[in-house]
């Protein structure tokens, strides 16, 4: 699945920092490209349901996708545009998604950021938070039984999402079993509305990868350059068999919970601080600072990446919502143990 | 002046918090934010200190308003989504709805629970989960359909002392307006005659009592009466109106908007059978969601709901029509 | 030579990990010390790596089984006592069971679930939960009442590419024995007759077939003969095999040991007064336990749940005698 | 419900740290005689369902009940009995409630370990796992909105309730709020037959309490002195106002899960060590290495507690048993929502 028709990398293979690191802004400039034409679309109505946006977090994101290769595992959330991409998720599969075509990966079944191939390590994610790392773990252990190594699983989690059970049982567990996950966790400083003093009483998350006897870091989340350093090695070493790493990174969620939010709760002095920055701003100045691109170049990118968005938008509404008739509905696959007594839509 | 089903919540809330010092709320996003539906909208200011925003730790939440039930307050716990409720579950099914009986010891918790379909909203933001919880005992399971119930209904489920699994429906929250919040209500545990009829008995409950109506209201304009009846609460379910409507109707359907095995409509089902066989003139049916996850487009979730056009072709087909 | 209920799933385990190796065991003191009620005696020795020890983590060992089973694996999981799966419930409903209608990628996880009523086991450990996950779209939910079912659905469980809730009775375990494992069996959606009759059907499950199957023997030596259907698995729910049986007697009396509310005696009720009215003849019934968390005490536990005398009880006041 | 009859210290008030330690022990001998007479009863076939002992915890359990007072609020767990009744819990409750009297506090509904007494702060355990904890926090916090200050609460946790999803919840949560809760973990090495091994991967289990901002502590659990020290200090902290603490106990399970159980799976290495050792043996040669109590007082004691033991289960043994037709089979305390539809027992 790594590679995809809508791949901006153009084939080149990444050898240097500098290739790395623009292959890894251009994947963000895509991400956030897109995650504003899903605003636009949801502003414009034409959105059924949430959007859920990466905004502020593509750095770590990307960094995921990009340490991840075609056989490894991902379960991203809701703020991992940047990260699906980059790991290998068609544009399509977003956009028809969010706009319910049937021939999307969830057919118009589930919508939004519950989308994914779980067959090609994409996990599609339910709802309730934490609940994603224990299936990593699973494909993992599946792996190890069938004496399959050099497999990695990565899996996001919120600063919000540590607090549930699902995060703690899973990670406990994946230390036990020594397994090769990688835990991303993404401090946006909120949980919805929730600041953090209101989710956790340590100094910092990473305290609790001690407790669970799992190595850990912290990143600065708006540092392309710290992103992909640090959450490249936590890969590298779970990949080697260390057992799992935690990586915890500092950020600020940039737009509202989803786009019906206006986050007026967000605290001004958080926006202003370091934390607050913009990972794509600080990626870009940094690509000029270092004549690794220069302002026209972006600009062509920009164009690009608006384009590619536009194209996929434009390919997808033309193509067929779903038709409760054609639609099967069935929950289990095996055929001969459904009973066929509910009548048909009325 | 009108008032929302939605704001009716939050007006009851407030009423119980100002006339009762034991009445807190807790729940993710309740405080300064005011919930993510607000239903909660401003009652942290009202209420300095009691209406506190949570980890999101649902099964921490619900444990600890059961320990706060104990010492002798009515916590009123919001769960985001009543979704989110199943990685709570075993502190209500096991804890909360256990301790009177082990105990002696009520547990006079309320726990609401934002339910049921919007169009958009997927598998796991549209769930109705009034079924699972009543199969247990020592719960009370209610299911206001209207503005006036979910107003008095809350107030209720906060009065009472055992634990209240409060099911209000999103869709109504803002599709469902009253002209002012009567002084009076019916208690829990008695249904209401929604509409009075003679020839068909509906039975149904939260959002699917307004497609009832529609239905009613369709089919009287080609002369024929349906009675709908509001169940109100599914735990204690009323029995005994329902009897008397279809002792009166002689025939029975019943519509839920969860899914079919085990749901409301089948124990509706089970006692009409049971209890009024000689009453039906015709074998009672029923309609309910299709049996699979509900879907998130809107052309699908349309379909996988009962509506007023499945429940209006339920009906005729049951009328010989 | 002679084999119990305990044993045949025991046996049923070993061949399927001697047959495929996809299969494997996970769950709490499965590995060496062969489970709480032994019943993966020995397995960790004889598939060595296959059997494996869990935290006490229930979400994390069902999530856990779920990635398997999309990595291709085949896992049985045991929870120590179904009453526990409460806590792992989320994973099953939301997780497991959404999976194949979401993705199209099947989700085969067998989760065994050592349910029902022991004298002096209490509230915890003593549930029976297959309508809870019954009520679920995705999931497919066996009641194996005899030792031949216990080790062919077992079996079949494990082969079906659907998540399956099995529900093998504590109270059987033991008490169960046949002598010797048929090569072949009737497949899962398939109720059986348990015991052929004209006057009465009783349709029961699990460890009340046994108690019907007595009623039977003695309302028999009385002259009455009663027909006992055993569902074998309540989702899917043989509707066609329970109504013939009713189209044959005219009389319904369905008997579960789990709650009433929504328990799988009102769906079959549901499903006959619906579909079969006509056939019956008197009003169908039902007996289930009482509503209230299962009793530590044997005198209560014994009054708690049907029993041989309680059906038949009813089934004299069914039957007019 | 600190005083009662059954009550060993006969009224003295403890002083000095000979009468606290001799006090301690005097509980632990009742626990432990009580224990072996359930055990006795067991194997006679007069007990309905399992069997669930403390032994080898007494030294910890027996800390925790006395260093809380009334108006504090107690989670035990299986392996309490000493801490139980020195919190003041009556011996009748407890022989009550394994023979299913309807005098008891559970009057035949509920059986063994799953007793208490709410409203006097001894809460009745439910089964699962770390779920205890937060109805803990509940009181607690349910004190902290009335202003009432100076309570503790206590719960108990065993090396494998730890893995659960609601321990990390209820600490976690305990944390944020900084509830006084005192939260008792006792390693003993095994849960069921699964070794810690198996069940986390920290170093030690007081390695989690920094991943919840709490202070902790760890102790010998086969030394009283230590316990009393440890766990008093831990009680005082929270009193004080530090927030919740975390006491983590190494100890050895002395007896089966259950006493169904021969626990063969017990690595005869760890019995040896020092974390094998018996606490009440132990604390015996203390008291007779410092001429606290001489062998013949000992052996009075013992003697004493037996008598408690045996009158008490002589007293129960001719209380009623539950009558089906006598039980209201209502699980609503509201009348008026009962409904009456089920038939008595045929
Ligand atoms: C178990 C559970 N409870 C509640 C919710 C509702 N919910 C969705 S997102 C969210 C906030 C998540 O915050 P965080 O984990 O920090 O992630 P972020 O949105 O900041 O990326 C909440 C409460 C949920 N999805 N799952
Ligand atoms: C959630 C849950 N899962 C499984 C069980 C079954 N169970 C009862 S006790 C026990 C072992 C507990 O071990 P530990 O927490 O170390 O306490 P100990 O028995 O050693 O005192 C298990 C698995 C349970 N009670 N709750
Ligand atoms: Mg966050
Ligand atoms: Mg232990």
């Amino acid at each position: 699945m790594v590679q995809t028709v809508a791949s901006p990398k153009a084939g080149a293979v990444v050898s240097t920092f500098r290739d790395e690191y623009t292959n890894a802004f251009r994947w963000m400039l895509l991400a956030r490209t897109l995650d504003d034409k899903f605003a636009g679309l949801y502003r414009a109505g034409k959105i059924h349901g949430g959007v859920f946006l990466g905004r502020g977090q593509e750095a770590l994101s990307v960094s995921v996708g990009l340490a991840l290769r075609k056989g490894d595992v991902f379960a991203p959330l809701i703020r991992d545009q940047a990260g699906r991409l980059a790991f290998g998720e068609p544009i399509l599969d977003a956009v028809r998604t969010y706009l319910g075509s049937t021939l999307g990966p969830m057919r118009g079944r589930d919508g939004n950021i519950h989308r994914g191939r779980p067959r090609e390590g994409l996990l599609p994610m339910i709802s309730h938070l934490g609940a994603m790392i224990a299936v990593v773990n699973g494909i993992l252990f599946a792996r190890r039984l069938r004496n399959i190594s050099g497999v990695v699983g990565a899996a996001s989690i919120g600063d919000g999402g540590t607090s549930t059970g699902s995060f703690h049982e899973a990670i406990n567990l994946a230390a036990v079993e020594k397994l090769p996950l990688v835990l991303i966790v993404a401090n946006n400083q909120y949980a919805y509305s929730t600041p953090t003093s209101r989710q956790f009483a340590c100094g910092d998350l990473v305290d609790k990868a001690i407790g669970y006897g799992v190595d850990s870091q912290t990143v600065d989340g708006t540092d392309l350059s710290a992103c992909l350093e640090v959450v490249g090695e936590a890969v590298k070493r779970a990949r080697e068999g260390h057992g799992p790493q935690m990586v915890v990174a500092r950020l600020l969620r940039l737009c509202g919970h989803g786009e019906h939010d206006v986050a007026d709760y967000v605290d001004p002095k958080l926006k202003q601080s370091p934390v607050g920055r913009d990972c794509l701003k600080v990626a870009e100045e940094h690509l000029l600072q270092q004549g690794w691109a220069d302002a026209r170049t972006i600009e062509l990118w920009r164009s690009e990446m608006v384009q590619k968005a536009e194209d996929a938008v434009a390919t997808v509404q033309r193509e067929p919502a779903p038709d409760p008739y054609e639609e099967d509905w069935r929950a289990l696959s095996s055929q001969r143990l459904l009973e066929a007594r509910e009548e048909r839509p009325g | 002046m009108s008032i929302t089903y939605l704001e009716a919540i939050r007006e009851a809330q407030a009423r119980a918090l100002a006339e009762d010092p034991r009445v807190f709320i807790y729940g993710q996003d309740v405080g300064a934010f005011g919930g993510a539906f607000k239903a909660t909208k401003n009652l942290a200011e009202e209420f300095p200190g009691r209406v506190i925003d949570s980890p999101i730790s649902e099964d921490a939440i619900i444990g600890l308003a059961i320990g706060a039930a104990i010492d002798g307050m009515r916590p009123i716990i919001e769960m985001q989504f009543a979704d989110f409720s199943s990685v709570g579950f075993n502190q209500v099914i096991n804890q909360a709805a256990t301790l009177y009986w082990r105990t002696q010891v009520p547990c006079p918790v309320t726990i609401r629970l934002p339910a049921g379909g919007t169009s958009g909203s997927g598998p796991f933001h549209s769930q109705n989960m009034e079924a699972i919880y009543a199969h247990y005992p020592g719960l009370v399971v209610m299911t206001p359909a209207t503005v006036e119930d979910a107003y008095h209904m809350l107030l209720e489920a906060v009065a009472i002392d055992d634990p209240v699994i409060f099911c209000e429906h999103k869709y109504l929250y803002y599709h469902l307006k009253a002209d002012k919040l009567p002084a009076d209500a019916m208690p829990t545990g008695k249904a209401r005659i929604a509409r009075e009829g003679r020839d068909l008995t509906i039975v149904a409950y939260s959002a699917m009592v307004h497609e009832a109506l529609a239905v009613a209201e369709e089919l009287a304009s080609e002369g024929t009466e349906i009675e709908v009846v509001d169940l109100r609460s599914v735990k204690p379910l009323d029995t005994d109106t329902v009897m008397a409507s279809v002792a009166r109707t002689g025939r029975l359907l019943c519509v839920g908007e969860a899914w079919p095995w085990g749901g409301v409509t089948a124990e509706v089902m089970a006692r009409v059978a049971g209890e009024g066989f000689g009453l039906l003139d015709a074998p009672p049916q029923r309609l309910n969601a299709k049996d699979t996850p509900v879907p998130y487009h809107p052309n699908l979730w349309a379909a996988h709901r009962p509506t007023a056009r499945s429940i209006a072709t339920a009906a005729r087909n049951l009328l010989g029509l």
